[in-house]
């Protein structure tokens, strides 16, 4: 998969938790919990539906990488090429 | 002592008119007694000799005690008496209950709701649609209780902007009003405990490396069953306020409060929170969540709840003391988990910590009660691989 | 004649009897003598309740008055009615069943003592409000007259009911309509705690009829034959079509009012001098002058009314109570489909 | 169908009764000789003669207390009482006798009495003639009480009663006598416990009976000029009552006014307003109003008697208080 469509991917997983986020406008290097009124149940169902997107396991652990839109995406790029 | 007067329950025995060993004929006055109505003389109905007296002059005793024993004469024609035994058992008629009420006639109520007029005001003034509104009056009617619980747990349907400002002031106007009534109505009291969170974190990390990704578990699940499984320790704490006691509930549904997008909150019912595993707790907590911010949350999960667990820890916030939703009697707040000094065996460590609380409705348990409410929940996170 | 005390003692009339008819009449004046001492005992043994008004003394007049009464003739009593129902031939077993308050007694344990009803024996109740039952009797009179019956109302009352309003009225239009009643007064001398000379100006109570064109007699209402035979003349007149009667029968309780009464009104020596003429005692002192009866007739009365008093306990005992669902049966007659 | 007075209504209806059942008589205070002191008797000692029209002292207790004693005889008395001003020297035999003896005797006695009587004021003949008491016959179990408003009703009502078999009083409100109406002599006896509506409406149910029918009536004439239609239901019978019928009306308008000539405290419209708050309580958008007689002795000038009854305007008023209290 491309860099765009694993954005794209995370986007829409993210459309579907806060609906009424303005993700067009989604600052690519700010934590996402500062843009958005997520909390960890939120993270927890994001999580969730990347994994079902994209078929890729993300131990808790690695969380922290998740934290950015672009740290999210050179993380979930990184996880499928292998 | 004879029944002499209509309501007659006790006599004195004012004076004897016969001694012990007296002979003595059927229909002889015996004796002399004081009633309400006056000094009345007493028949005596059996024919025979005066074996002892038991009751002295001036003595007060109730009708039906045995004044003196007669030993009945042979031959004499024994007064029959039916079947009664000495101690006379006034026949009473079989315990009287009441006649069947006539049936009474009820007017069919057609295209309308059956509605209480009182109630009527209070929705036009709380805005909530009483057509809306599972009624718990006589006959299913919707009651002021039934409007004012609506109001106050209405679900707030995603802030659509065009109405959102107004929908927003209505939300809070209704969220104050039971606050109100809540703090009014109330007499709260307040307990917090700090909590050892380590042994929780630690199992549940490794709970969740064990598990698939959707069916990783969040720490409020942990709190939520501890919460339940204590309730069953202190069960005063699970129960409704029915205007003038408490009705404990057999069942333990654990409101769990949920901020929506833009402010506002409601707390839908996990229902039977203290039967079900972790993970089917999960799941219903997510599929809660989901539904409050999408609008689609019944009307039954949000009057349900007979308690009600707030968690403010992600919003940094340590400790938190909730206000009790009518008509609960309890609410438990769980703090942030933070990083404390916390003395072990003598040394200090850092330990993962929250603060735990408990606001209840004093005319139902007392802080002893609560303190052991707390101390229970304390106590089952020490041991999460039970919850 | 203002202010007379009571009105002169009768002389007494010898009267034949023969010896079966004397029995016959001892026997039911001791039914109800016996009949009365037992129910003061249930009553206080808590079997009968409410309100208890004895007959004892008065047995003559009920039993003596009765046996001029066909089956056809009606009879409206007062609440004192245990006499006149025995003599008029109602079970003692449904009256006492009736003080027990069992659905067995004869107005289903709905009247008790003061209100026995038995419309099979023409018994149109006792009445318990005072000098409420004569104007019911005018109209039972004015029914039978109507209907072309040869029937007689016979309406007993008490001398308090003298007093009332609806003993003139009932005088006056049964006299004016020329109605077959028979008002039997029974003045015992006391209206509950009040003597006659206290409640009326003029005690000599036959004098009242007179006002109404009714004729009236006095009679010695402790002398049983007297009683009979007075009645006998009187309801013959009466279903001459001659118009009412009245007869004034002078007798007197032996017991207090009802069971609750402590009898402050009354003294002791009074009482045991109209004892010494009690009804039971003169019958049978005479009839043993007349060697018509002997103390095995006696026994033999006393111990079937033992049997009888017996008996009516043990049905009362074994009624049951009417069931709670049938409370407001009768309170209309229900609709014929 | 012929047209005819109230009072000659009711002279039709005893007319049949005497002439069909040997058991019936006429019995009261100058019903014979005098024809009635309302005329209703009129013509009746001369066609039945003394025995069936019979003429009584002023004894209202005992000729009363015969009634019962004669019913309880196998006959089927009618007895006039003149109005219900003097009933109440008969209301010991009427309540401890006619209303009782039937469950007190454990149901062998029968009671078939008719009692007629007038009543009602409006006639400036002060107090002690001008009561309105039905009210407390309908508190008394054991008999029924019927309140004809038209000359129909007067026949119907009054030759239904001598069908029953327990104890039936007629109230006449003596305004009506003279009022006209269309009468169907060959008609079958009335219902009773069945009431009328006498004008559809759904905006207030005016519920009355007796004299107070006519009130209604023009009251509703008059809301109808603004445009308010007001239902008049004529309850004619007070016990039992046509609860049904109440509740149906109520339910329909939501708005409820009760016209009772009686006294309003303990009045027989508070007996029908508890009635509807039981009954029809998430039917109303408004309290029950009720139209009564000033709780006052009626007095003699004919403009103190007027304040003191119920009036077409008083009901006007009362409709206009439910819908106010609408707002």
């Amino acid at each position: 998969m491309t860099r765009d469509e694993v954005r794209a991917t995370m986007l829409r997983v993210l459309g579907e938790i806060a609906p009424e986020a303005d993700l067009a406008a989604l600052k690519p290097d700010v934590a996402f919990r500062d843009q958005l009124d997520l909390d960890s149940m939120d993270l927890l169902n994001v999580v969730i539906g990347l994994h079902a997107a994209l078929g890729v396991d993300i131990p808790e652990a690695d969380y922290s990488s998740l934290a950015t839109p672009d740290g999210c995406v050179d993380y979930l790029l990184g996880k499928l090429q292998r | 002592m004879p029944i002499l007067t209509v309501d007659m329950q006790a006599g004195t025995l004012t004076a004897w008119r016969k001694r012990a060993g007296d002979a003595i004929k059927r229909g002889e006055i015996i004796a002399e007694v004081e009633t309400d109505k006056g000094l009345i003389d007493v028949e005596v109905f059996t024919t025979g000799v005066i074996e002892s007296i038991l009751v002295q002059a001036g003595e007060t005793v109730p009708t039906g005690t045995v004044l003196a024993i007669i030993r009945e004469e042979a031959g004499a024609p024994v007064s029959v008496t039916p079947s009664t035994p000495v101690q006379p058992v006034p026949v009473t008629p079989p315990t009287a209950r009441p006649a069947p009420a006539p049936p009474r006639l009820v007017a069919e109520v057609t295209g309308r709701v059956r509605i209480s007029p009182l109630a009527k005001k209070v929705a036009a003034e709380l805005g909530v649609d009483p057509a809306s509104v599972r009624g718990t009056g006589p006959g299913g009617a919707v009651t002021r209780e039934d409007i004012e619980r609506a109001a106050a747990t209405r679900p707030q349907a995603p802030a659509r902007p065009a109405e959102a400002p107004d929908r927003q002031a209505r939300m809070r106007q209704l969220i104050g009003a039971a606050m109100a009534r809540s703090k009014r109505e109330i007499p709260h009291y307040y307990l917090g405990t700090t909590i050892d969170m380590s042994q929780a974190m630690t199992w549940l990390t490794e709970e969740n490396l064990k598990r698939p990704v959707p069916e990783r578990l969040l720490a409020g699940v942990l709190l939520i069953k501890a919460t339940a499984l204590a309730l069953r320790e202190v069960p005063e704490l699970n129960a409704v306020w029915r205007g003038t006691e408490a009705a404990p509930s057999p069942a333990i549904h654990i409101g769990v409060a949920i901020s929506l997008r833009g402010g506002g909150l409601v707390a839908p019912a996990l229902h039977d929170a203290d039967r079900r595993s972790l993970g089917d707790l999960m799941t219903g907590l997510r599929d809660l969540v989901r539904r409050a911010r999408s609008g689609g949350l019944r009307s039954s999960e949000l009057s349900d709840p007979t308690i009600t667990v707030t968690s403010l820890g992600e919003q940094g916030v340590e400790t938190v003391f909730g206000i009790i939703y009518p008509p609960q009697v309890a609410i438990v707040g769980f703090g942030k988990v933070v990083e404390r000094p916390w003395v072990v065996e003598g040394r200090i460590e850092a330990r993962p910590v929250l603060a735990a609380t408990l606001s209840a409705d004093h005319r139902v348990s007392d802080g002893h009660r609560g303190g052991l409410f707390l101390a229970a929940v304390d106590r089952l996170l020490q041991e999460p691989e039970r919850l | 004649m203002a202010g007379a005390g009571p009105a002169a003692p009768l002389p007494p009339v010898p009267l034949p009897v023969n010896r079966e008819h004397a029995l016959e009449l001892l026997h039911q004046m001791v039914l109800i003598r016996r009949f009365e001492e037992k129910s003061a005992e249930l009553y206080t043994l808590g079997k009968i309740r409410g309100f208890l008004h004895l007959y004892i003394g008065e047995e003559a007049v009920a039993v003596g008055s009765m046996q001029a009464l066909s089956a056809d003739d009606s009879i409206v009593a007062t609440y004192r009615e245990h006499g006149q129902a025995l003599a008029r031939g109602i079970p003692a077993g449904s009256l006492m069943a009736e003080m027990y308050g069992k659905a067995n007694g004869c107005s289903r344990g709905r009247g008790g003592s003061m209100h026995f009803f038995d419309v099979a024996r023409r018994f149109y109740g006792g009445h318990a409000i005072v000098g409420g039952g004569l104007p019911v009797a005018v109209g039972l009179a004015l029914a039978d007259r109507m209907q072309g019956r040869p029937n007689v109302t016979a309406c007993f009352f008490g001398d308090g009911a003298v007093a009332e309003g609806e003993f003139h009225e009932s005088l006056n239009l049964a006299a004016l309509w020329r109605l077959p009643v028979l008002f039997l007064c029974e003045n015992n001398l006391y209206a509950m705690g009040t003597a006659l000379e206290r409640h009326q100006a003029q005690p000599d109570l036959r004098l009242k009829a007179q006002g109404y064109a009714v004729p009236s007699e006095a009679v010695d209402g402790m002398d049983v034959l007297a009683v009979e035979d007075a009645t006998r003349r009187a309801a013959a007149a009466v279903r001459r079509g001659d118009g009412p009667f009245l007869l004034e029968l002078r007798t007197y309780r032996f017991r207090a009012h009802s069971m609750a009464d402590p009898e402050l009104y009354r003294a002791k020596e009074e009482i045991e001098r109209w004892k010494s003429r009690d009804p039971i005692g003169l019958f049978t002192a005479r009839l043993r002058s007349q060697q018509l009866v002997d103390d095995t007739d006696l026994g033999a009365i006393e111990a079937r009314v033992a049997t009888q008093v017996d008996e009516a306990v043990r049905f009362a005992e074994g009624g049951g109570w009417e069931p709670i669902e049938d409370l407001t049966r009768d309170v209309y007659t229900p609709v014929q489909p | 169908m012929i047209k005819m007075s109230y009072r000659e209504a009711v002279r039709s209806a005893l007319r049949e009764a005497l002439r069909s059942d040997p058991r019936v008589f006429l019995m009261g205070e100058d019903v014979g000789r005098y024809g009635g002191c309302f005329k209703v008797s009129h013509g009746l000692l001369e066609e039945f003669g003394p025995e069936r029209v019979r003429d009584t002292p002023l004894s209202e207790s005992t000729f009363l207390g015969a009634g019962i004693g004669a019913a309880l005889g196998g006959m089927r008395p009618i007895v006039e009482i003149m109005t219900v001003n003097f009933s109440l020297l008969a209301m010991d035999q009427i309540v401890n006798n006619a209303a009782t003896l039937r469950h007190m005797s454990g149901g062998q006695l029968s009671v078939p009495l008719v009692v007629r009587m007038a009543t009602g004021g409006g006639r400036q003949v002060a107090a002690q003639h001008s009561h309105s008491l039905e009210g407390w016959y309908a508190h008394i179990p054991g008999i029924k009480v019927v309140v004809p408003a038209t000359p129909a009703d007067a026949r119907g009502l009054l030759l239904a009663a001598l069908r029953e078999p327990d104890p039936v009083f007629v109230f006449e409100h003596s305004a009506l006598y003279g009022v006209d109406g269309e009468v169907d002599e060959a008609a079958a006896p009335e219902e009773i416990g069945r009431a009328a509506v006498r004008r559809v409406g759904d905006a207030v149910s005016l519920i009355t009976y007796g004299g107070c029918v006519g009130k209604a009536l023009q009251a509703a004439d008059q809301l109808a000029t603004e445009g308010i239609a007001a239902e008049v239901l004529d309850l004619r019978s007070l016990r039992p009552l046509d609860t049904s019928a109440i509740l149906a009306s109520v339910a329909k308008t939501h708005r409820a006014v009760i016209v009772d000539e009686g006294w309003r405290t303990c009045s027989l419209a508070a007996e029908v307003s508890a009635q509807i708050m039981e009954g029809a309580f998430y039917s109303l958008d408004a309290p029950v109003g009720r139209v009564c007689s000033a709780e006052v002795p009626m007095p003699y000038a004919r403009h103190m008697e007027d304040a003191a009854l119920p009036q077409v305007a008083g009901i006007i008023g009362a409709v206009r208080e439910t819908l106010g209290s609408h707002g």
